[in-house]
């Protein structure tokens, strides 16, 4: 039976289901292309995962089994709209054309992101928890003052989604971001994903009720959905950003789903949770449950599913190979980037430094002791 | 033109010259609107501009901040007052990890032009935590740059010559002095540029260093000293990070004595890094060790106390006796 | 018509009240004995204000108008219980036995709180808003881990109880408190004084809906009380401890009230308030409903309101003699309650300053320059 | 009984020990209970000591350190563990204005026996706030003592002498050496008093000054600088507030000459207060000026370039050049 707080409008078996809030927006073709991106985004994750394997990466982030969290909040996203991701958002970034080698040259150590947040509405990675969700509330009273919330135009009207997991709940920050948007009425739409897990804390270390609820004692809407389910999400991120945009305030989504890999390629899980929470997960697999329905419903057959599978080859041969190929920075453009204006002071240190450089090149052999 | 103002109404000045220089300045804080700050420094701002841009905000300062970095993304200027230096803290994070650290992360595509002012130091009679001088701890947190006025001439332009930088400024107002000293401000004049020091009181004998509440202290100090036919030059730092250290060192070649003056504590106080600069720079230039005159390592005493506690003419003297007795 | 949200005992008017669901304990006595409580609350609080008025006081942040509130909850504690106030609880420092004049010298700036925090079961003051909401949570984790909630035995089992304000609410560390309290099952009752003001801001720059409504965001019960009505704070107190204490975890109290003063004594508010405001909560004065309740339906007499008013009269010349007579600390005093285990480094820094101190007793006139 | 152990052992039978001494201790953070953490330095306590005295806690830094102050009041010993250096900012406010003051507020009544433990540091090759070295800014609040720990001997016996203080103690890890380098540790030896500096390798030439992970690099550089005929004193600070700086003061009026290396930025870094310390003290002994190998001004770049981001024996190697060729 249909939990009645849980969103859903395609089974884990792939069966459409019916909600009396919420509605897909889509149609097949619509679903086509998220299957698309669920599955691209899945293989950017297991190249990412191979590429740190293979000592190519420091660390890498996996977002396996939160594929449709991301791929349904993130194709919601009008282009005007802006979103603030933590470091998990691999998805969320392949929505807003974010180039997955960039993606990989922060997880490689080469750089701490290198998109334009401005030109791809995907803000830079934020690693301490909960801190972007303030960010993201700043820049919806930042849009407010620019007067593209409310407006009735629909290529005006913007709003900002502010990512988080469900341990960030817990951050001072996250709170008081829940505050300030509703105070000030802010367009942002708080979007959790309960993958179940901060590291190796259960659910239950940051609360005791389900999440969404938490949105209630601050005076504004929260919602759980199946976040599993890509059309729910997409579905009822939808609604919560329209309401942003019209000028109604935050909404808090709590997209329920699992993380289904390490917590990063550092962590060793087997030393906390039972495979049979794994196992149960996989059975509500985000990418499964959109190929049974395209494949049962919507006649998608061999053709569709092999070119989508070529396409994710060769992304991910892409992506080796720019991996491998990026340069490092040089150890001066650290000093470059600290300032808008260069203090003379730094300056003077660089300069130092790439005297002291210099010497080694000046020595008869070049090397260094 | 010039006008005889305190220092509470050259910031005041200030402010409202850069709200009507560039409509995307805005004053954010706890009760900095209707009632224009617990100081009075952003008096009448909301009345004039609106509560979209003088914004009276929830009792938090991480998130004052953090909605601060928001905004300065959307291409505002935020100007953030915190009500007083020991409620900074809360904020911190925001601070040393997300505004100082933006436009590195960033590779310069994010430029965060906020100006957090902070009210700092002692001397006004106030319970715990209102008599803070946190400076030293955003002067060692690179991406940040961090000046102090000490008169109303310096606050007048000073304040907007950090909001209108492109980086992240914490900009400290001795809070004893806001209505204190009057001065004659010409709000016409080319002031100089925002990160450089200045000497107040040329001398030959010994360099007094100073910034924000000392800066006073100090030009006191120089004129009790010459009654006494000591000739002490007396330099305000102003800017604490970026350190305009070479006027500095030049003096100490000259006077070949230092002493630093300031109510932080002593330990990692910004008298450690300019004594340690100074013995780098002039090390034979010295006749003396850089001496410091400085709040104890200390938490802040109870207000009764809190002269006793301060530097004062007297141990700020008895460091020059020392310095040039060596 | 009474409010259904707002849990009332005795109206504005001193008529008892019904509530389905609490009820005042005590009796008669007990509440000519509360009155006594308000009466001489409300005396040191005068008192105060008129010795910074003089000079004697830095500063004081007047408690006038939330006399029933801190009483209320002040006389629910048993002695095991454990306080946590911030800067305005001087009336549930009466409570807990805290001597008046220890809340002068601190506002007189002679030393930082000077009462016994364990003995009199009453925290020292915390001046930064919300910190001591977080250190309520931890002693009442502490009071868990002693063995001493849930044991059935009334004399040992303990609560805690911390206060703050309105604009407290906004803070990070009272959010994390909550969340705390709610995950560890803390025994700690949240009391929040709503008295419609933070400094200049009124409620409405904290929340958008009712305060008390925020526990349930958090999973545990909110509750909002009249907070000018003595016996409803101090049933609803009575009964939040009681559930602390048998290990039901914390609750959330909102005392509605009004600040009938400046903040401090050094604001101004007539910059930003109405006297029509004023004028209104005027009439639901926290003492005066005692007062006609106790003349109308316990036939208290002259003798029995001078006897207090006498004793009122006697309190504010001990406060204003004894503040006067305060000693300032020595400025050498200030190095030895740094740390537990003096440092050499901290020790050396003392007596040099004690040599230099004494450099001038040394000096023929004695005088520093 | 001597045990050979990493750091990383030496921490987790440190605490171990620690526990079992006295019930009063808890360990508290994020991960620390059935992951024994990230760096699993809590391991296997959760499962000997149960859930209340080994608590996974809600991932709120400001609450770990504000309910520690409250478990504190109540008696407990609250070792409190951040996962990073980099995360130790959402709970500054609760550390720099709780934790250092309450005794001193409270006029001695409350101790506050609490330890923050923090893995600092770079070199690990990770992302961004996970190498930091924010030491500086807890050894310049009073009321905080901030200790580092260089190697599995100091390790295993500073964590529980940490413990057993009755004043907060910042408590740093050097995590790049938690796997590295073992020891053989003596468990039932005496160790030095906690709040003791030492001297790790003779030499009378220059005194290298260093703590936490740059002891390893001045010991190596010592040893590198001997083989070109140098002979350097190698002295491990090992804590940062109080100094304990006699024993420097000795070294360097016989060498005439000193080099402070860590990895935080140069500015306000703890070399400043050394060096503003060793002018005042050894003025006369001093044959040039105190020089500082240093992180730069900057944020800590990313991990790709770390290794020449952070001091390495080539730089300390070049201020030891600089410093003898004065
Ligand atoms: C302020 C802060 N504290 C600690 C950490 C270390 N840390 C990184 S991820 C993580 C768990 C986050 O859990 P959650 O919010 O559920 O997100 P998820 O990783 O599950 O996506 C922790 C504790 C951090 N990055 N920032
Ligand atoms: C962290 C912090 N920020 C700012 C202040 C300055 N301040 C003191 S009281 C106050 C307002 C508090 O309002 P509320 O919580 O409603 O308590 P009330 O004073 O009304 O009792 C402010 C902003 C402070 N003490 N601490
Ligand atoms: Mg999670
Ligand atoms: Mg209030």
């Amino acid at each position: 039976m249909a939990d009645p707080d849980l969103v859903q409008l395609l089974t884990p078996e792939g069966e459409r289901a019916e909600h009396p809030d919420y509605a897909f927006a889509g149609d097949d073709d619509t679903i086509r292309s998220l299957y698309r991106d669920l599955v691209l985004t899945r293989r950017i994750d297991t190249e990412a995962t191979a590429l740190q394997r293979h000592g190519e990466l420091g660390i890498w982030a996996s977002l396996l089994g939160q594929e449709a969290a991301q791929i349904g909040s993130g194709r919601a996203l009008r282009r005007q709209d802006h979103a603030f991701p933590t470091y998990r958002e691999h998805g969320v970034a392949w929505t807003r054309g974010v180039d997955p080698l960039s993606l990989l040259s922060l997880f490689r150590g080469v750089d701490q992101g290198s998109w334009d947040p401005e030109a791809t509405g995907f803000g830079l990675y934020t690693i301490v928890i909960g801190a972007q969700t303030l960010h993201a509330t700043g820049y919806a009273m930042g849009l407010q003052r620019d007067g593209v919330v409310g407006t009735d135009d629909p290529d005006r009207d913007a709003a900002v989604i502010a990512y988080f997991g469900d341990g960030a709940t817990s951050q001072g920050d996250v709170n008081e971001a829940f505050i300030w948007a509703s105070v000030f009425n802010a367009p942002v739409v708080f979007f959790c994903q309960n993958n179940q897990w901060a590291i190796s804390e259960p659910i239950d270390r940051q609360t005791r009720i389900p999440l969404y609820q938490r949105a209630s004692g601050f005076g504004f809407p929260g919602v759980r959905v199946d976040g599993n389910d890509v059309l729910a999400v997409h579905a009822a991120t939808q609604a919560a950003l329209q309401r942003a945009r019209e000028g109604s305030g935050p909404t808090l989504i709590e997209a329920f789903t699992y993380r289904m890999g390490a917590h990063t390629t550092t962590d060793d899980p087997t030393r906390y949770r039972l495979s049979a929470d794994l196992e149960h997960w996989k059975l509500k697999d985000p990418v499964e449950r959109v190929h049974a329905y395209l494949t049962r419903h919507v006649g998608a057959g061999e053709d569709f599913f092999s070119e989508i599978a070529e396409e994710a080859d060769a992304l991910a041969v892409r992506l080796r190979e720019g991996t491998r190929a990026m340069a490092d920075p040089s150890i001066l453009s650290v000093f470059d980037q600290v300032y808008v204006e260069e203090s003379a002071e730094l300056a003077q240190q660089r300069d130092e430094h790439a005297a002291y450089l210099d010497s080694f090149e000046d020595a008869t052999d070049g090397a260094r002791r | 033109m010039t006008t005889t103002m305190t220092m509470a109404k050259a910031l005041n000045a200030g402010l409202r010259a850069a709200m009507e220089a560039d409509p995307k300045v805005l004053m954010m804080g706890e009760d900095v609107g209707k009632l224009g700050g617990v100081f009075r420094i952003t008096d009448g701002l909301q009345k004039d501009f609106g509560e979209d841009r003088v914004i009276d905000t929830p009792l938090a300062e991480s998130a004052i901040l953090g909605t601060a970095v928001g905004l300065a993304m959307r291409g505002y200027r935020p100007v953030c007052e915190i009500q007083f230096d020991g409620f900074v803290y809360p904020a911190y994070d925001q601070i040393v990890s997300q505004v100082a650290k933006i436009h590195f992360r960033s590779r310069g595509r994010m430029p965060m032009p906020i100006v957090i002012r902070i009210p700092f130091g002692g001397g006004i009679g106030a319970v715990e935590h209102h008599s803070e001088s946190p400076e030293a701890q955003f002067a060692h947190t690179a991406g940040l740059k961090v000046v102090a006025c000490s008169h109303p001439t310096d606050a007048y332009w000073m304040i907007q010559q950090a909001i209108a930088a492109d980086d992240p400024v914490v900009f400290l107002e001795p809070k004893r002095q806001y209505h204190g000293e009057k001065a004659e401000v010409d709000t016409e004049a080319t002031p100089p540029p925002l990160f450089t020091s200045r000497t107040v009181r040329e001398g030959s004998d010994l360099t007094l260093l100073a910034y924000g509440p000392t800066v006073r202290l100090c030009r006191d100090a120089a004129l009790a000293a010459s009654e006494e036919g000591r000739s002490l030059e007396v330099i305000d730092l102003r800017t604490l990070s970026p350190l305009d250290l070479e006027p500095v060192f030049a003096s100490v070649r000259r006077t070949g004595h230092a002493v630093v003056v300031h109510e932080a504590a002593r330990s990692l106080g910004m008298g450690s890094e300019i004594a340690a600069r100074i013995q780098q720079e002039c090390f034979y230039a010295l006749e003396a060790p850089v001496l410091r005159v400085a709040g104890f390592d200390t938490p802040y005493p109870p207000s009764r106390i809190e002269e006793e506690y301060l530097p004062d003419l007297d141990r700020v003297l008895d460091a020059v006796d020392r310095s040039l007795a060596y």
